[in-house]
């Protein structure tokens, strides 16, 4: 699948424990749920998890270079904002409209990019301080109340039917995942984030465009979280302030359950796949297995723990044997 | 001065603020409300203390406010219940820093990634206290509230607490071993490891010891009121890691200090209430808040000299 | 008969239903309190209930766990609506598929349900809050809203008719500041610390989120301002007993929400099996109870407003 | 005779299918310098890891004072006496000099207080020994690599240790500070200690050791009295065969002046007024001491420390390199002198690490091409000996040396005109430093430029056309190819001589 592995694994790839759950919980879902495994659920799934998933494609070059990105739910509610206003009170098309957001989430991960890259300042702090100013602006901008709805059904076409059979946002969704794909796993450019990722210095002192890479990072991840927001509203038809609250850490536990590593360099946008999907089994699953909803997040916390635990646990269990072999005495 | 850069910024940061509040709007020094607020914050301050030991030593623990609410449930619980308030605070120190020695079991013992260890046991510990509770208030019996001390005395007692405990835990990082060894392993684990010190171990330790003060800091909380909102702590963790980092805590480990994180706190804790005191309207205020971080941090990134 | 398809194919004929409940959020006491009394009701009629719901307010989780249900093919949705517009999208669905909808609590757009079961209109709510406020301040001087979150919508429509009946009856009140406890009993309780200590005229909280009420209480009562900041808001009464007894907390408004709990499941089980029809005047419920519907709205009747006096004789 | 020190028998260690050590013997005797040579990758640190409790071994026996040792640990060693310098220094880099050497050195419970003012003066007095006259109180990240190293000995002397391991102690180090370090290594001796040191300079070998154990391919070829031992014969144990005469000559006469640099300099880096041309197809050497400024003019000239004086002009262009990257789009490649921190990325496989620096030749357009990518890595592989698990192993599996040679191909890839070397062949053995002479002499027979900055002075004066010496941050003497280590190194300490002028 990836090109070439980066690090050789002495147990099992993650990926592969990861697809053996995913495929595990949709034959226990199928057996408690009887309308599980019908293919309208499967189209509710990936239109439930188109949002987040997108996030979480933005997410992972951002953690690949070490970084992270809190700011993204944040943005999808500024966002979503923000297509409201240009559609309504600015009377763009829906399209028009957009193609603006894009725009606009765009400069927004270019004040992430400009902090980050050019101040050369912790992602952390920086994206902790733009999930409260994206998502402060977009109250300002409503004063908290302002709900944009009424949308054309030509714009709720993309978040609601179906195009050539498919829920219309798992195209676009699709096609973003396969050049997020593409960009990490075959391009010069994810070579590259992931090398800084590994060693910032490294990467600078081998002549890598260090700066404009992390950048372009966290631009990209800008304008996904705008698509996912015009997405979101077309979805649900309405825009407000609060769209996205919280999704940040959803996106983010995708992506370290598809085992990408948050100290930068290591993982994989397939990881982060089943990642998604694994989370958005589970959370569907459970309702047709008629489990509250706590269930869901005690079970994210397992899933999380055991994905990684299986991952880890042969490799711990040879070191403990090794360990275990009889010392060298006389 | 290149000893304190970060902490410097955030410093100016606060001072501005304080200079506003006082010339716009002298009341938010009025003593009383002033000290209640401290009081709240408080617990806090533990938390984020808590927070930085585990950030020194290069690992993330998002699970405390979880962690802070089950805590503050237990000993409601047991409080109710009719336990005498010595033996609800040793269950509690307990049961906390029995959930910190999980996470460091977890993180040191299995060789797991703090962040996804402390993100599942942050999303259990919630979900099941809500399976559990239900969202229903425990509520406490009469006396347990500032101990019987008093509003005010209680209140002074929990802020001297945590201002002790702050000073006492910033001079043994800098005076004990073990708090050296935290900064050890934070630099590089590979090299303490070398160095005869147990990463682990050390590793296992500041896990620990931030459930043991998470615990601390959920009974201070507690006895400031006589109900129990299991819903308390939520959004903690995040408050006391802006906090830690905003003080200027390296988030790669190593780095930074408690006093950055007194002040880091001192700056969020106020912002809120300064918007409140210059009647500012609420929807401005997690814009400004966000404007104030970047502010703190960008006068330090900006003044630094390229590498 | 555990098969709700089935169940739904037979028209309900004696067959088990599947009721769908959907809270705004889960963990919150005001649902919980509400779905007691569903369950209730739902034993008594032989329905199977479910009660699912985001852990937080979350618009976008309603519709996933709507579309969910769909998909599971329970026979009756009754859903409170975090968002007008979101929702309405999701229920017309279930109402294409033959699911039966109603709202409880807060409405959809009526074109998305069959009835609504109305607690107290937005309304009503608005005026009954400013009104006791005014009555407790005799209409002049500072106040101010501690609410959930900004953006909740309904937070949003209650302050708006708070704001409509203050301009219109009470010119020497001042509404001086709007702040969110974001559902917290803590947070709430530093608010309101800060609100006295800023605005050092407020003459009342009013707190429009059932966390707030006991929150602002308890910081009035540490600032030593009982009765001289008064405290109402919209509540339960365990969770405000003792400061309503302590007189910190002059009244707590809440309809019966057991009762409403009971009569959105009774009401959905009669719609399912035909009992319940559109232009009906009254409905009455299997345990006897008769409620009043105007239009496609069935109404529980009015708030109560729960003081020192009456506080005793409720336990929820 | 009393019992050895240290005596290691039947030592066997693997890394996954690779095997490291394959049943070493190995004795120390009190009051001795023992030498361990060999190949890159042959399993000289892996042996000494093993003493210090870094690396458990399969199987083996170890025994210390003629006591059998049970399995060693960091704390067990150093509780043994067993004091090391790491190739690659085990420092914590956020801390400051006296810290490190503090926690390397104390001893107790984790619940002692600590005695600041102690630390620093032993931190003073230990860096004065070693003759590294350095604050304690500097941080080691802003220490340059053979600052650090210095730091590392300090330690391993504060320990008073009865076992002292040095592996590779001088890679970095110039004239002067090797031959203090092996005025300290006899001091050592002569109280009794035993001493383990690893080098690849042979002429230390004959300076400093007693006797000399030589690994090949993870096994003892033998141990053998120092005295007696002639050089050709020592090359043979190691590599097996004969090495061709190390420095080859120059092909051609340097062409055009590529590089012409006045009076260069940046006041924070300690750099200034540096002045001199580099032609094309000269290899220019620099010498100096340890801090006089030659890796800061790489960096200069690299653009990872702009200028804030003078000027770079490439051929006849005035250029301004303010990041690598325009560095590297100029020409200009630099093979740094820390590879650990900056020569290679530990984590990536070697094939990445080698094309790291020549992606738009490789990759038109972006697109990864894993065929040519792993064409390039192993003919890198072949050309210069480099030992590994194959061309995806990942960098920190190899040995020091190995990487080292992945740190040079990576520029060598990428087809550079001016080409600055910082140490290029730090911790590179014989065989492999005869290989890379020839690549680098090819290279420049081509018409690149080459800037070669080394500390090991036979290299500098092997390779150079012309030898530029550095003292206090600027370039203040300029000799021709071949001229008398001491004329060069009178110049570094700043002493006039007759050859100079
Ligand atoms: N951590 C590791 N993982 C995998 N292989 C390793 C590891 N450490 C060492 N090796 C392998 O063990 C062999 C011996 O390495 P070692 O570092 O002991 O060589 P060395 O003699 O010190 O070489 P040099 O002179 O280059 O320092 C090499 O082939 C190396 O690739
Ligand atoms: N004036 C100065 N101010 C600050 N730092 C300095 C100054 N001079 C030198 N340094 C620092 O001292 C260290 C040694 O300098 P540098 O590495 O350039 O010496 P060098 O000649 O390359 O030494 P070596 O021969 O070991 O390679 C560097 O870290 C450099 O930053
Ligand atoms: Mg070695
Ligand atoms: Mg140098």
């Amino acid at each position: 699948m990836s090109p070439s592995p980066t690090v050789p694994r002495p147990a099992l790839r993650h990926e592969t424990v990861l697809l053996a759950v995913v495929v595990l919980e949709w034959l226990c879902f199928h057996a408690l749920g009887p309308r599980f495994g019908t293919l309208e659920n499967s189209f509710d799934l990936l239109r439930h998890s188109a949002e987040i998933g997108l996030l979480a494609l933005a997410m992972t070059p951002v953690i690949l270079t070490g970084g992270i990105d809190l700011s993204v739910g944040s943005l999808l509610g500024l966002c979503a904002v923000l297509f409201g206003k240009l559609w309504r009170d600015a009377g763009l098309d829906p399209a028009a409209a957009a193609g603006c957001t894009l725009v606009l989430g765009a400069l927004a991960g270019g004040l992430n990019a400009t902090l980050i890259a050019g101040l050369r300042l912790p992602p952390l702090i920086v994206t902790l301080g733009t999930y409260s100013l994206f998502r402060g602006l977009a109250e300002a901008i409503t004063r908290g109340a302002d709900t944009f709805t009424n949308f054309p059904s030509a714009f709720l076409f993309l978040g609601q039917e179906r195009w050539l059979g498919l829920p219309t946002q798992a195209w676009l969704f699709a096609a973003v995942a396969i050049a997020v794909w593409l960009l990490v796993h075959r391009t010069t450019f994810g070579r590259a984030c992931r090398a800084q990722g590994f060693a910032p210095e490294g990467a600078r002192y081998a002549g890598l465009p260090a700066g404009r890479q992390l950048a372009a990072v966290y631009v990209l991840s800008g304008t996904i979280a705008a698509l996912a927001a015009v997405i979101y509203t077309a979805r649900l038809g309405q825009a407000r302030a609060d769209a996205g609250t919280g999704y940040e850490l959803l996106a983010i536990t995708a992506v370290v359950l598809g085992g990408t590593s948050i100290f930068g360099g290591r993982g994989s946008v397939h990881g982060t796949l089943l990642g998604v999907a694994a989370l958005a089994i589970l959370n569907n699953g459970l309702v047709h297995a008629r489990q509250p909803r706590e269930v869901a997040g005690l079970l994210t916390g397992a899933l999380l723990l055991l994905a990684l635990a299986a991952g880890t646990g042969p490799k711990l269990w040879a070191a403990r044997r090794a360990r275990a072999t009889p010392p060298p005495s006389p | 001065m290149k000893a304190w850069p970060r902490e410097l910024s955030v410093g100016l940061a606060l001072a501005a603020l304080l200079a506003a509040l006082a010339a716009f709007a002298p009341g938010f020094f009025a003593p009383q409300p002033l000290l209640s607020l401290a009081a709240r914050e408080a617990p806090v301050l533990l938390v984020a203390c808590g927070a930085a030991m585990v950030i020194v030593c290069r690992q993330i623990d998002i699970s405390s406010g979880s962690q802070f609410a089950v805590v503050s449930v237990v000993a409601g619980l047991l409080a109710a219940e009719g336990w005498p308030p010595a033996a609800v605070a040793t269950a509690a120190l307990a049961l906390g820093t029995a959930l910190g020695a999980l996470n460091g079991f977890l993180v040191a013992g299995l060789g797991l990634p703090s962040i996804v260890v402390t993100l599942a046991t942050m999303v259990t510990w919630r979900e099941g206290l809500r399976w559990w509770r239900q969202g229903a208030f425990v509520n406490l019996p009469d006396g347990l509230q500032w101990l019987g001390l008093g509003q005010t005395a209680g209140q002074w007692t929990l802020l001297a607490t945590a201002l002790a405990l702050l000073t006492l835990l910033a001079l043994a990082a800098r005076h004990l071993a073990a708090g050296r060894h935290l900064y050890a392993v934070g630099s590089d684990a590979e090299a303490a490891r070398l160095a005869g010190i147990r990463p682990g171990a050390v590793t296992f330790g500041a896990f620990t010891a931030a459930g043991a003060l998470t615990a601390l800091a959920a009974l201070m909380n507690v006895i400031q009121s006589p109900q129990v909102d299991p819903k308390s702590g939520t959004g903690l963790e995040l408050k006391a890691i802006a906090a830690v980092v905003v003080g200027g805590v390296a988030i790669a480990g190593g780095r930074g200090r408690l006093a950055g994180v007194l002040l880091g706190l001192l700056l969020l804790a106020t912002v809120g209430p300064a918007l409140t005191h210059l009647r500012i309207e609420a929807h401005w205020e997690k814009a400004i808040q966000g404007a104030i971080i970047l502010l703190a941090v960008a006068a330090e990134g900006a003044r630094r000299r390229p590498a | 008969g555990r098969a709700p398809e089935a169940a739904r194919d037979a028209g309900g004929g004696g067959k088990r239903l599947t009721v769908a409940l959907l809270p705004k959020s889960k963990g919150n006491a005001y649902f919980i309190s509400c779905r007691a009394g569903a369950e209730k009701a739902a034993r008594a009629l032989g329905v199977e209930l479910l009660f699912d719901g985001p852990t937080d307010t979350d618009p976008a989780k309603q519709n996933e766990i709507i579309e969910n249900w769909i998909t599971l093919g329970v026979d009756v949705i009754a859903a409170a609506c975090e968002n007008r517009e979101g929702i309405s999208t999701a229920l017309r669905k279930a109402q294409a598929r033959g699911i039966k909808v109603i709202t409880y609590d807060a409405d959809a757009l009526p074109d998305a349900r069959a009835f609504f079961v109305n607690q107290a209109t937005p309304e009503g709510i608005g005026h009954t809050l400013m009104d006791e406020a005014a009555r407790l301040t005799n209409a002049e001087g500072e106040f101010a809203v501690i609410l959930s979150t900004l953006t909740a919508s309904n937070m949003q429509e209650w302050l708006k008719h708070i704001r409509a009946r203050l301009a219109e009856k009470y010119p020497k009140m001042k509404l001086v500041a709007v702040r969110p406890c974001d559902d917290q009993k803590d947070k709430a309780q530093a608010e309101a610390t800060t609100l006295m200590s800023a605005h050092p005229n407020l003459r009342l909280l009013m707190n429009i989120c059932s966390p707030a009420v006991p929150g602002a209480a308890e910081a009035v009562k540490q600032a030593g301002k009982a009765g001289q900041v008064k405290v109402i808001g919209l509540g339960l009464p365990n969770e405000n007993r003792r400061y309503v007894k302590d007189g910190v907390t002059d009244s707590v408004i809440l309809w019966k929400t057991e009762d409403l709990g009971a009569l959105t499941v009774e009401a959905a089980v009669a719609l399912a099996r035909g009992a319940l029809q559109p232009g009906a005047t009254t409905f009455r419920t299997a345990a006897g109870a008769s409620y009043e519907v105007k239009g496609d709205q069935i109404l529980l009747g009015q708030p109560f407003i729960f003081n020192r006096a009456n506080i005793d004789q409720f336990n929820f | 005779m009393s019992a050895p020190l240290l005596e290691l028998r039947r030592l066997t260690k693997s890394f996954g299918g690779a095997r490291a050590l394959r049943g070493v013997d190995f004795d120390l005797r009190a009051g001795e310098v023992h030498a361990l040579l060999g190949e890159n990758g042959a399993g000289k640190s892996t042996l000494i890891r093993i003493v210090t409790g870094a690396h458990r071994p399969d199987g083996g026996t170890i025994t210390v004072d003629g006591r059998p040792a049970g399995p060693l640990d960091p704390r067990t060693a150093q509780r043994l006496g067993i004091a090391c310098i790491y190739q690659q220094p085990a420092l914590f880099p956020d801390l400051s000099i006296a810290e490190n050497l503090a926690l390397r050195l104390e001893t107790g419970g984790p619940l002692r207080r600590l005695d600041w003012p102690a630390r620093h003066r032993r931190a003073t007095t230990l860096l004065a020994r070693v003759g590294a006259p350095l604050d304690p109180r500097r941080e080691v990240r802003d220490l340059s690599m053979p600052e650090q190293q210095l730091v590392e000995i300090a330690c391993a002397l504060g320990a008073g240790a009865r076992i002292v391991i040095m592996d590779e102690p001088t890679a970095a180090l110039t004239q002067t500070e090797q031959t203090r370090l092996h005025g300290v290594v006899r001091e050592l001796r002569a109280q009794g200690t035993g001493v383990i040191y690893i080098t690849h300079r042979l002429e230390e070998i004959f300076a400093l050791a007693d006797r000399v154990t030589v690994l090949r391919d993870g096994e003892s070829v033998g141990t053998r009295p120092a005295a007696g031992l002639t050089e050709p014969e020592l090359i043979r144990l190691m590599v097996g065969r004969e090495v061709a005469q190390p420095y080859p000559p120059a092909e051609h006469p340097p062409g055009d002046a590529v590089l012409r640099v006045r009076g260069l300099g940046r006041r924070d880096a300690g750099v200034r007024d540096v002045s001199f041309d580099l032609h094309a197809g000269e290899i220019l050497g620099l010498a100096g001491l340890v801090g006089a400024g030659r890796t800061e003019l790489a960096r200069i000239l690299f653009g990872l420390t702009p200028a804030d004086a003078g000027t770079i002009e490439l051929r006849g262009r005035i250029v301004r390199p303010r990041s690598p990257r325009e560095a590297v789009q100029l020409g200009f490649a630099y093979v740094p002198e820390d590879r650990r921190r900056h020569g290679v990325i530990l984590d990536l496989p070697l094939a990445h690490n080698a094309s790291l620096a020549s992606h738009r030749r490789l990759f038109p357009g972006g697109w990864l091409r894993p065929a040519a990518e792993r064409r390039l890595a192993e003919d890198f592989i072949r050309d210069l000996g480099i030992r590994c698990g194959g061309p995806f192993a990942p960098a920190g599996s190899l040995s020091g040396g190995n990487q080292q040679k992945v740190a040079l191909a990576r520029w060598l890839a990428t087809g550079p005109q001016v080409l600055l070397l910082d140490e290029p062949t730090q911790g590179v053995d014989i065989g492999a430093k005869a290989e890379i002479h020839r690549l680098i002499r090819g290279l420049a027979g081509q018409g690149l430029a080459v800037l070669l900055i080394s500390s090991d002075l036979p290299e500098v004066i092997g390779m150079s056309d012309r030898i530029g010496v550095m003292r206090g941050g600027t370039l203040t003497t300029l000799l021709p190819g071949g001229a008398a280590p001491d004329a060069v190194m009178a110049a570094a300490l700043g002493r006039a001589t007759e050859a100079a002028r």
